[in-house]
């Protein structure tokens, strides 16, 4: 049953990039990376990821989607009818995805429980054996999230924190007519604007 | 077995190389950080596959269920998501400023818009 | 593109009206319920910051504006990571590692509890900040 | 709290707490007060460290009071203790002479941003760098990547957006390579301690996975260290960023990645796998020797000041990875050494032509007719830090490149050595006909000469010679930095304890 499942939704998921690389129009390109999001965020629950599901549906098909839109929104729509076969491209990628399934040949097979990864003593098996005795924590995720690795977890809330400020310096967070560019006020300030007419111009 | 064993591999690479190629081929800089999107969350899957315990359970612990899946990869890859909505979001600003001072987002004029200024 | 509709769509006002505070009563439940259930701070914070993106698409960023105003959410951002590095520091001053959460009660469990209560609490403000702020600066940029 | 024992806590600690500060206060000179002040206090952490680890060896500190593998450490040995140094000390240097560029150079009111990004740019350098985790590294990675495209977006000509946009497109596909390696690396070791991974990669190493590893993390930190193929997105970003961020990232941002390079081919999987058994040299040698040979020329013919020396730096790059390729002790030494004095003067290099561009708006070789005479200090320093970048005998480029070539000897490779001093001659072309040009070419007579001309502020003139003061140092005292450096080669030769 979970191996149809899985099935059906990895089908659901070429079917979708194959849209994403044959459409032009962005609009779709940008609806059906969403709707990939959602997808793979289902075959993470099937893998018992429930987490990584809830913020990939969450982050991929929410908070994204609703941002390519923002940008989309005074950009065009459509893209143009070029660039579609590049050999170099194609060679390039090609070479790199046949030495990544040659990795892959010996890998630990899919859901085996003996593979280094499963099996290591301080690692895999110490969170699942030994957090709820150390951090008295159900959730093991986040056991793992906000204390064994609370440091890249810091390191996770600062890079949110720079993209932040980052889109905050090269957008601003008001909208702003050119003739109010004084370079004085800060890129933050609630404008004074005369009535709220102007808004609908977004 | 062997076959259905890896297949999951199989299909997270051809799903990579699709966001690669849409990210280096195409000239449209929105379908660039679409096709990135599809790249990221490959990468995403492929380090879930990892994680996965065959008659496994979510690694929220629980009586009765002695078989969890492996935490670990999933920890990793909830920093990677948002490390990737951070990065599209970045990239999605920059378009907005270069359609602004360029009125355009395809690749190759952008190119010959520079070339003809480096000339004059 | 018009991302938010003023005045018109009186049923969807009427529905986003209802549903927010359920949104935000589910981002507190998924904020505090993490150490049991699937969820934590960044997941919480990312419905919080999709209860007011709601809210700016139905009634205008105008009105989403003067509850969450720009400076608040600047403030809101870097706040965040400072309860996280905070709750490092104070971990250092007490005399223990970086982020060793046993520093801060007698018994290690209880100040691993306290621990990943704060730095979740940090992830979610800064997450919800941003979050927010990316919603204003694409949907308030104008051409 | 005992300061000792938290230095390297400290040196990530104290620049994360300055980003979100300057948000805070949003006031542009004390952000740039604090952003100084906060450097600072990270350079003598980093430099207690050093002594420290010099004096006692490897320093492991347990982030979260969890022994690694199980949680995440730092660790600092002579090769990250002195990369810590160098990247602490270059942010200082050049935030002390920024403010004025800076000042004239950004719109006021995002100065604070400026800072902030500043500091958590400088947070993911030394956090990439300190790290003992391969995870940490990425995220890191990030943190510094992130920040840098916004600080190159800061740049005033547009240009400067799409180089960032292109610099974006490049870094995240090497970011995502980097991860797809510590994947694999992970599903065939199952760990992410590199002490640890180092350990059990030779079990492992049968494994195609691990092959797979080693050739994503190679692609993925090729493309961050602009390594021949793979530098294309360099030359923009560098062009057209502002000056003293193109300064900054010159010194710091491609050191760190080579940094990691080193760690992951010699520590981690070890001389004999990278070496012997992956030819990894086959690889990268040509690829270092059309760095220098190829770049080296192409620097000759760019007219913009700073497209050359950025191209300049695609080609140190060349000299640095060549010398790893020798996976001798000897070539080692001789790439670390590069990547400190190459640091060094092109840092100051940079500013030079950053004081060249306050006065005159513009950096273009053509046009700095006789420029000794209205702005004589910053002609000097073009003209002490260039000869350095030569290797002109007494400076601190001479000290790389006889080690380098003394290396390549040793080991055999004439031709390599050749090789790397036919690309001196031709930075004696680029550099020399910019100093021709500075120092005797009369302005044309029917060009007025430039009113109100003079020599750049004094804030910016003395970190410049401070930073030129240090590399005359190490040029004349070159022993104090081969040392250091040959105890670094030798710890990752020597691998994790």
């Amino acid at each position: 049953m979970e191996l149809l499942i899985t099935i059906v939704l990895l089908t659901f998921l070429v079917a979708i990039v194959i849209g994403i690389i044959v459409l032009r129009d962005l609009l779709s390109g940008v609806i059906l990376l969403g709707l990939y999001s959602l997808v793979a965020a289902g075959v993470f629950i099937v893998m018992d990821a429930v987490d990584v599901a809830f913020t990939e549906a969450a982050v991929g098909s929410g908070i994204s989607t609703i941002l390519f839109l923002g940008a989309l929104s005074f950009t065009r729509h459509e893209q143009k009818p070029r660039g579609h076969d590049s050999i170099v491209a194609l060679a390039f990628v090609c070479i790199t995805g046949g030495l990544l399934i040659y990795g892959t040949l010996d890998m630990p097979h899919y859901g085996s429980a003996v593979s280094p990864a499963q099996t290591h003593p301080e690692l895999a098996v110490h969170f699942l054996t030994k957090s709820a005795g150390e951090t008295g924590m159900p959730n093991v995720v986040t056991s793992v999230l906000a204390s064994y690795r609370g440091y890249d977890t810091l390191g996770e809330v600062v890079v949110v924190f720079t993209a932040g400020i980052a889109v905050l310096s090269l957008l601003g967070l008001i909208r702003r007519r050119p003739e109010d560019e004084a370079p004085e006020d800060a890129p933050g300030d609630l404008p004074k604007l005369p009535d709220d007419k102007s808004e609908h111009n977004v | 077995m062997s076959i259905l064993g890896l297949y999951n591999y199989w299909v997270v690479v051809a799903l990579m190389m699709a966001g690669l190629y849409i990210m280096i081929a195409r000239y449209n800089l929105i379908k660039k950080i679409i096709g990135l999107g599809v790249f990221q969350t490959s990468i995403f899957y492929l380090y879930i596959t990892m994680g996965k315990v065959h008659g496994g359970t979510a690694p929220i612990l629980a009586e009765g269920y002695p078989l969890y899946s492996n935490p670990l990869p999933h920890v990793l890859i909830l920093t990677a998501i948002v490390v990737g909505v951070a990065t599209t979001a970045v990239a999605l600003a920059l378009i907005v400023r270069i359609y602004e001072e360029y009125d355009t987002i395809e690749e190759d004029e952008l190119k010959s818009i520079e070339l003809a200024e480096q000339e004059s | 593109m018009k991302l938010y509709v003023r005045q018109r769509h009186r049923v969807l006002q009427v529905v986003t009206k209802l549903i927010i505070p359920f949104v935000l009563l589910f981002a507190l439940y998924v904020q505090f319920h993490g150490d049991y259930g699937p969820g934590g701070g960044f997941q919480a914070g990312v419905l919080f910051a999709s209860a007011f993106i709601l809210h700016g698409l139905i009634f205008g960023l105008q009105r989403t504006r003067s509850v969450l105003t720009p400076s608040l959410l600047r403030v809101l951002m870097a706040l965040g990571v400072l309860i996280y590095l905070g709750t490092g520091i104070v971990t250092m001053l007490l005399g223990h590692n970086l982020l060793d959460y046993a520093a801060l009660a007698a018994n290690p469990k209880t100040g691993q509890h306290w621990g990943i209560f704060a730095v979740e609490l940090g992830v979610g403000v800064t997450v919800t900040a941003v979050m927010v702020s990316l919603f204003y600066s694409f949907a308030s940029k104008r051409l | 709290m005992d300061i000792a024992q938290q230095l390297p806590a400290l040196v990530i600690v104290l620049p994360m707490l300055a980003a979100p500060l300057c948000v805070l206060i949003r006031h542009s000179a004390l952000c740039w007060a604090l952003s100084v002040f906060t450097s600072l206090l990270t350079f003598l952490s980093a430099f207690g460290l050093f002594n420290q680890v010099r004096a006692d060896g490897v320093i492991r500190y347990a982030i979260g009071g969890w022994a690694a593998p199980t949680g995440i450490e730092y660790y600092v040995d002579m090769a990250n203790a002195s990369m810590l140094l160098l990247v602490s000390f270059i942010s200082l240097i050049v935030l002390l002479y920024a403010y004025e560029s800076v000042k004239k150079s950004v719109v006021k009111a995002k100065h604070y941003l400026f800072y902030a990004a500043w500091m958590l740019c400088l947070t993911g350098l030394l956090g990439i760098t300190i790290t003992g985790d391969a995870f940490n590294v990425f995220v890191f990675l990030e943190i510094s990547s992130l920040s840098m495209y916004m600080l190159i977006a800061f740049g005033s000509n547009r240009r400067a957006l799409t180089a960032s946009f292109r610099y974006l497109i490049m870094g995240s596909i090497g970011a995502s390579f980097i991860l797809i390696g510590i994947g694999f690396l992970y599903a065939a070791t199952g760990t992410l301690n590199m002490a640890d991974m180092a350990g059990r990669i030779p079990d492992a190493e049968a494994q195609r996975a691990v092959l797979v590893a080693f050739s994503f993390l190679t692609i993925g930190l090729m493309i961050k260290s602009a390594v021949f193929p793979l530098h294309g997105w360099l030359a923009n970003a560098y062009q057209y960023a502002p000056v003293a961020v193109t300064a900054f990232l010159a010194g710091t941002a491609t050191k760190v990645s080579l940094y990691v390079l080193l760690r992951f081919f010699f520590s981690i999987f070890g001389t004999e796998y990278s070496f012997g058994y992956m030819l990894l040299n086959v690889v990268l040698l040509p690829a270092a020797i059309v760095s220098f040979i190829l770049l080296s020329l192409v620097a000759i013919f760019q007219s913009d000041l700073k497209r050359m020396l950025a191209y300049s730096s695609v080609a140190q790059v060349g000299y640095i990875v060549a010398a790893f390729c020798l996976a001798t002790e000897q070539g080692l030494t001789a790439g670390i050494v590069h990547i400190f004095n190459h640091g060094i003067i092109k840092t100051a290099l940079f500013m030079s032509v950053g004081c060249m561009l306050f006065r005159l708006g513009h950096t273009h070789r053509n046009s700095l007719d006789n420029l000794i005479s209205t702005m004589p200090f910053t002609v000097v320093a073009f003209i002490i830090s260039g000869l350095g970048l030569i290797g002109v005998p007494l400076t601190v480029g001479f000290v790389s490149k006889f080690t380098l070539i003394g290396a390549a000897m040793e080991k055999g490779w004439w031709l390599v050595g050749a090789l790397v001093l036919l690309s001196s001659l031709f930075a004696v072309i680029y550099i020399g006909r910019v100093i021709e040009i500075m120092l005797f070419r009369k302005v044309r007579v029917n060009e007025p000469a430039p009113v109100g001309m003079k020599e750049a502020p004094l804030s910016m003139l003395v970190p410049m010679y401070a930073l030129i003061g240090v590399s005359i140092w190490f040029g004349v005292f070159g022993t104090t930095t081969l040392s250091v450096a040959r105890e670094a080669a030798l710890v990752l030769l020597g691998g994790y304890q």
